[in-house]
């Protein structure tokens, strides 16, 4: 086992003491903030794997969420307390809203792609404020009942408990993305991102696999949607809108594009520059969040997670203070 | 049919001049896109930018809106320019990169402009001359829109003629056309997109400064005309001036004569639209051959 | 095998060593947080400082300070403290602000709220932490059963209601109904109807424009105009309202057919912008600033001081609430008042007396109160609301 | 997999051609791009279309690759009739292409991109999770084939960060991993030095005798080096399908090549 190893290995552990702690250590409002993040994080990872690796670039991503939150909280509302009912019946709904509309949006590629999901997301907002009867229109929909995890248990409630919820099933939902990366079928989304001419003339339908990335993503997102509506017992139209789109968007390229821990990370810096420090100096969130895009760009042009090379270059200073020290 | 006419006949009218609106703003989006691959979401700042400047500078004079176009056009190329070398050092970095800085731009501005003409809708008087209606075919129409027409009809068939018929018209297609082949002549195509980027900017802001009467400033209003600007694009097709003329008076009409007819679908209709003919023809209406 | 498996244990080792050796301190685990009493009593004022509602929240913000002015930072005698939160635009942005201020900030109690969309998202947040939210402007109609919930503006559908038996009466035919649609657009057209149909009135068609997005409201006024209606009923507000009035200037509806609306349409900022297209509209509102009371003309005085402007209904509602504090921490006890006590007190208070006119609380927890016709007319070489005659209580 | 029957086509000289073309027609508006073009390709061999510019070379490869919808004609594969059959599925069937400028993976390792051809026709679509376990046997089959092109040791490299030369072998190899019955190369010596284009040679005449080549190539001193059958076109026809002596000494086709006098001559020289 070699040195490498080790330290990451100390690294994995590190942060999983690390997300273990934060309802020990923060308040309310810090660790209901980091529960944000975790479901946020979920999206940019479907957002990542059609945009990162399968290079499809997609603004619609949050109509699955939406689906997903709506379906949650309807199962909530209607059926049943039980996380893993809502989780599995958001889940299914939102496969079903992406091969429905998924045939459609594959068709393009490209900014094509990316203005078709625009226009599902967009259309999926308005669908939302208009089916009042069963989304509750603009207003949104309230009265979601707080999660049950075991049957018999009380619902979760407290802030902690419900993060550590979603901590779970976000760290599920991770290593399912792990996994999938790693097989044949995620090589070949690889492949589509890279080169998809020289994938249909080695003999793959590109256009099967493209379906089933955007299927897949659309689950995704759809089960980050129930996290949502779980940890948020509120669901507005405004959650499909282009807002959360666009963030979740613009996450993925903060973070990395193709990385996924860099998709989760970006994910929980918008989450923290727009509802954190937003909050901190009150009124000015998009100022915020146009700063940290603007530089992340140009400071990071890998993302964050795009090797330890650009983070070096970014501090001089401190790297030639500890040459000096060395040496001396 | 002449009842049908009759009822409808403003709003084909009204679909006119919000086509041309929306022409002088997609079409530096659409050659910016087609001739140098970038993706530029600062460009409703641009129209919003422009007008702010006609919210400023109008007073109901002739000479207000002239001084007015005259600042929107110093903002359109300097904002144009600006933006060009902004995004210059993230060639070859892809679309995404473009995406998330211009749009952080327009974050930041748009702050800006929050924190200079406050946070409400502020709507611009055109010049009093052309401040009241006129009747038209027995409908009452603004005078302002129809002069809007005419001005904008004829800045059009300015962009299009030069576009289609002069030399630098021709060395812009050529370079939407083929960029690796424009440079290998030894033309610097670094000060094509420079010098397309500020023309396509100037003329967002031209189009925001006269334009004001009929969008007026207002937080948000850069992400609406950026939406629709980049529908029209996608459904003209990339770095085509025709395609961006007909793909905006397509919007026009869907968005006052299809709203017209069916009121109660209003918000699936631009969407829609742009859904159907994306299905139809992924590339667009009136895409350019690339070699 | 053996060599994959040791990296994982490493590092569930080392989570699980310094898992151990934490503390508590934080969410779980804490301690009993310290009781409210000492110090000042912390109050939110959850209102949008960006967005398309900025302007809305600047009114019901300058509302509440000018009454904390006029009592020397003291509600019911004790000293406060004002902690402001972004409501921001949607839903999501107003709910994390109500987050923060209950759970970090601990306010005793919040006051603001201009979406009603955010109204319903943070029900559950305060109705669990039993925090009283004074709102002074969101309304819902859906929120009937609420606790801890007041609000001291109005219910959504009450302006339409207000005035839709009138309408009826005075127009001598059919009634266009154009609203953003919305669920405040489509409560405030319901509560029409309700009196409206009730007193025979008759309804050409009733159509809905997206919101936000509709800046041309051209193909809505042609069909309103060529349904050959008589009057038209709008529900429109900031920016919205002031493309609306304009353009149904400039498309040929004024002077022609009859614009009622909510007040919301040429209240505050929004009237100067429409300028003289706004003439001759009628709106229902429950407040205006030329009404004739004693409150008022010292409300006027002192808002017009402190801002320039004129106040409007939701500077009016944010003054209430802070009266509406004044009175129930004083009932609680000043000092040792808690959210608890407060939220009894405030059910207790039997009437409010406002620049409005005295009103009292409602069973949901809304004010009862007179609701005036408006029409814009020329004042003075402006523009101006006047108050034409009373439309009863509500 | 059903038209996998490299053998059988090879075993029997002159039967089932492995790749025919009758009267296959591309006309881009009034220009005849490729225009009533009929030959065949015997199984086994190593078939050459040549051609100055503008002679409808690349329009051809794209036809037969199935790139590009035919205006008229067939194309058949082992005697089927693949005309209608879209791009992936003529690869399917074993006709699989090269491109003329390297198309890989950039980001992925030498070793995942033949993996991908491997993976592809071990039919692992559909079903992800199952054949993960049968990852070992699709490397080994993946370093074969690098071994066959002399790019084991680069295995683990970036597809991005080969030379020239290991793109164009190792371009190679992704078809090859696909075990096609007819390999198409398209101008595979494009951009190449004299050197590299030397070693291509070598691979070409390294590849099993089973799989058919047939390769659109300007540069005649590769085309002269490995075929055994040559066809000439000239403005979108078909001028000559012979063997090289014989294509050498045609005077149609010393006249197509800009009306040179000595068609010998312009065989030494470097393609058009």
């Amino acid at each position: 086992m070699s040195a490498l190893q080790v330290r990451r290995s100390l690294l994995v552990g590190l942060v999983a003491f690390g997300l273990l702690m934060v309802p020990w250590v923060f308040g309310a409002f810090t660790v209901s903030t980091f529960t944000r993040a975790l479901v946020f994080a979920v999206l940019a990872m479907a957002v990542n794997l059609l945009t990162g690796v399968a290079g499809m670039p997609t603004l619609g991503q949050a109509a699955y969420f939406g689906v997903g939150a709506y379906a949650g909280a309807l199962v909530s509302i209607h059926w049943s307390e039980l996380g893993v009912v809502q989780l599995v019946v958001a889940t299914l709904a939102g496969v079903v809203a992406a091969v429905l509309t998924g045939p459609l949006a594959i068709r393009g590629r490209g900014v094509a792609f990316l203005m078709i999901t625009l226009a599902i997301g967009e259309i999926g907002h308005s669908a939302a404020g208009r089916l009042d009867a069963v989304t509750g229109g603009t207003d949104g929909l309230s009265g979601i009942r707080p999660v049950v995890v075991l049957p018999g248990s009380e619902g979760l409630v407290n802030e902690g408990l419900i993060y550590y919820y979603v901590l779970v099933v976000a760290v599920l939902a991770y290593l399912g993305v792990g996994v999938l990366l790693r097989s044949p079928f995620g090589l070949t989304l690889r492949g589509l991102r890279d080169n998809e001419a020289r994938l249909r003339a080695v003999g793959y339908r590109t256009d099967a696999y493209a379906l089933g990335a955007y299927v897949y993503a659309g689950g995704l997102a759809a089960l980050a949607g129930s996290l949502w509506a779980s940890s948020q017992r509120f669901v507005a139209p405004g959650d499909m809108g282009f807002e959360i789109a666009a963030l979740a968007l613009l996450a993925v390229i903060v973070g990395g594009v193709g990385s996924m821990w860099g998709a989760c990370l970006g994910a929980a810096l918008v989450v923290f520059t727009r509802d954190y420090f937003g909050q901190i100096v009150s009124g000015h969130a998009p100022l915020l969040l146009g700063i940290l895009f603007v530089l992340a760009v140009y400071l990071l042009p890998k993302g964050i997670a795009g090797g330890r090379a650009q983070w070096r270059s970014l501090f001089p200073a401190a790297r030639a203070a500890r040459t000096t020290g060395e040496t001396t | 049919m002449t009842g049908w006419f009759n009822a409808h006949f403003v709003s084909m009218v009204d679909g006119v001049a919000y086509g041309l609106l929306l022409f002088t703003l997609a079409v530096g989006l659409s050659l910016v896109f087609g001739m140098m691959d970038v993706l530029n979401l600062a460009h409703g700042t641009l129209y919003l930018a422009g007008a702010y400047a006609a919210y400023a500078l109008s007073d109901g004079s002739w000479l207000g809106l002239v001084i007015a176009l005259a600042v929107g056009l110093v903002v359109g190329l300097v904002g144009g320019g600006l933006l060009a070398a902004a995004v210059a050092p993230l060639q070859g970095r892809g679309h995404l990169d473009q995406a998330a800085l211009t749009l952080g731009i327009s974050l930041i501005a748009a702050e800006v402009m929050v924190m200079l003409f406050g946070a409400e809708v502020l709507p611009t008087a055109p010049p009093a001359a052309l401040g009241g209606s006129v009747s038209l075919l027995g409908h009452t129409y603004p005078v302002y829109r129809l002069a809007f027409i005419g001005i904008a009809a004829v800045l059009a068939a300015l962009v299009y003629l030069a576009f289609e018929r002069s030399s630098v018209g021709a060395l812009v297609r050529a370079t939407v056309a083929d960029r690796d082949m424009v440079r290998a002549m030894g033309v610097d195509t670094r000060k094509v997109l420079f010098g397309v980027f500020g023309f396509g900017a100037a003329l967002a802001a031209v189009g925001g400064v006269l334009g004001a009467p009929i969008i007026a400033p207002g937080p948000g209003i850069d992400e609406r005309v950026l939406v629709l600007s980049l529908v029209v694009v996608v459904i003209g097709g990339l770095g085509s001036v025709r395609g961006a003329l007909l793909g905006a008076l397509l919007i026009g009409q869907v968005q006052t004569l299809g709203v017209a007819l069916v009121p109660s679908y209003a918000p699936f209709l631009l969407f829609g639209a742009m859904l159907l003919v994306l299905a139809l023809r992924p590339q667009g209406l009136f895409a350019p051959g690339r070699a | 095998m053996t060599a994959r498996r040791t990296p994982f244990l490493i590092a569930a080792a080392a989570a699980g060593a310094l898992a151990l050796s934490a503390c508590g301190g934080g969410t779980l685990g804490g301690g009993e947080e310290e009781a409210g009493s000492g110090g000042p009593i912390k109050i939110g004022l959850l209102v949008p400082q960006s967005g398309v509602y900025k302007s809305l929240g600047d009114d019901m913000k300058a509302g509440f300070e000018v009454y904390l002015e006029e009592h020397d930072n003291q509600l019911g005698g004790v000293e406060v403290e004002v902690i402001l939160a972004d409501e921001g635009e949607t839903a999501d942005s107003g709910k994390a602000a109500a987050d923060k201020l209950v759970k970090q900030d601990e306010v005793d109690v919040v006051t603001g709220v201009v979406s009603s969309a955010v109204m319903n998202g943070v029900v559950d947040l305060f109705e669990t932490s039993k925090i009283p939210l004074v709102g002074s402007n969101a309304s819902p109609t859906t929120l009937t059963d609420a606790t801890y919930i007041w609000r001291t503006s109005y219910v959504n559908d009450q302006p339409g209601e207000a005035l839709g038996a009138y309408v009826a009466e005075q127009v001598d035919g059919s009634v266009y109904f154009l609203a953003a649609d919305y669920q405040a657009g489509l409560d405030e057209v319901t509560g029409f109807k309700r009196s409206f149909d009730a007193a025979g009135g008759e309804t050409a068609d009733e159509v809905y424009t997206p919101f936000p997005g509709t800046t041309n409201f051209q193909p809505f006024l042609s069909n309103a105009k060529s349904s050959g209606a008589e009057a038209l009923f709008s529900f429109y507000a900031g920016g919205a309202a002031v493309e609306f009035v304009k353009q149904y200037d400039q498309f040929g509806l004024l002077g022609e057919i009859d614009h009622y609306s909510a007040g919301f349409l040429t209240e505050g900022g929004v009237l100067d912008a429409q300028g003289e297209s706004a003439l001759g509209t009628f709106t229902a509102m429950n407040y205006n600033f030329d009404l004739d009371n004693e409150l008022n003309a010292s409300f006027v005085e002192a808002y017009e001081a402190k801002t320039g402007l004129k106040p409007t209904t939701y500077a009016m509602a944010s003054y209430d609430a802070a009266h509406v504090l004044d009175l129930a921490i004083e009932a609680a006890g000043g000092e040792d008042a808690d959210s608890e006590s407060i939220n009894a007190a405030i059910g207790e208070i039997e009437e409010v007396e406002s620049p409005r006119g005295t009103w009292t609380w409602s069973e949901i927890g809304t004010p009862v109160q007179t609701w005036y016709l408006r029409e814009v007319q020329e004042v003075d070489g402006g523009l101006a609301n006047v108050v034409i005659q009373e439309l009863g209580e509500l | 997999m059903s038209a996998q029957v490299p053998d059988a086509g090879a075993a029997v000289a002159g039967g089932v051609p492995a790749v025919a073309v009758e009267g296959l027609s591309r006309h881009f508006g009034s220009l005849k791009a490729v225009h009533e073009v009929t030959f065949a390709v015997r199984a086994g061999s190593r078939h050459a279309v040549i051609g100055p510019n503008g002679a409808g070379k690349s329009t051809l490869f794209a036809l037969i690759a199935g790139a590009l919808p035919a205006t008229a004609g067939r194309v058949r594969l082992h005697g089927d009739d693949v005309t209608s059959l879209a791009e992936h599925a003529r690869a399917r069937r074993g006709l699989v292409r090269t491109f003329q400028h390297s198309s890989l993976f950039l980001s992925a390792t030498a070793r995942e991109n033949v993996l991908l051809a491997v993976q592809r026709r071990h039919g692992v679509q559909g079903s992800p999770w199952r054949a993960v376990g049968r990852r070992r046997a699709l490397l080994e089959e993946a370093d074969e084939v690098l071994g066959q092109l002399h790019l084991l040791d680069r295995a683990g490299a970036a597809a991005g960060a080969l030379s020239h030369g290991e793109r164009r072998q190792l371009e190679v190899a992704v078809a090859l991993a696909t075990s096609p019955s007819v390999l198409l190369l398209d101008e595979p010596a494009a951009g190449m030095s004299p050197a590299d284009t030397h070693a291509f040679q070598q691979i070409v005449l390294g590849l099993p005798q089973e799989v058919t080549v047939l390769l659109v190539e300007h540069d005649l001193d590769l085309v002269f080096g490995v075929a055994d059958t040559v066809t000439v076109l000239h403005l979108g026809e078909h001028l000559i399908t012979g063997e090289p002596a014989q294509v050498r000494a045609s005077e149609a086709v010393q006249q197509a090549y800009l009306g040179a006098e000595d068609t010998s001559d312009l065989f030494l020289e470097e393609g058009p």
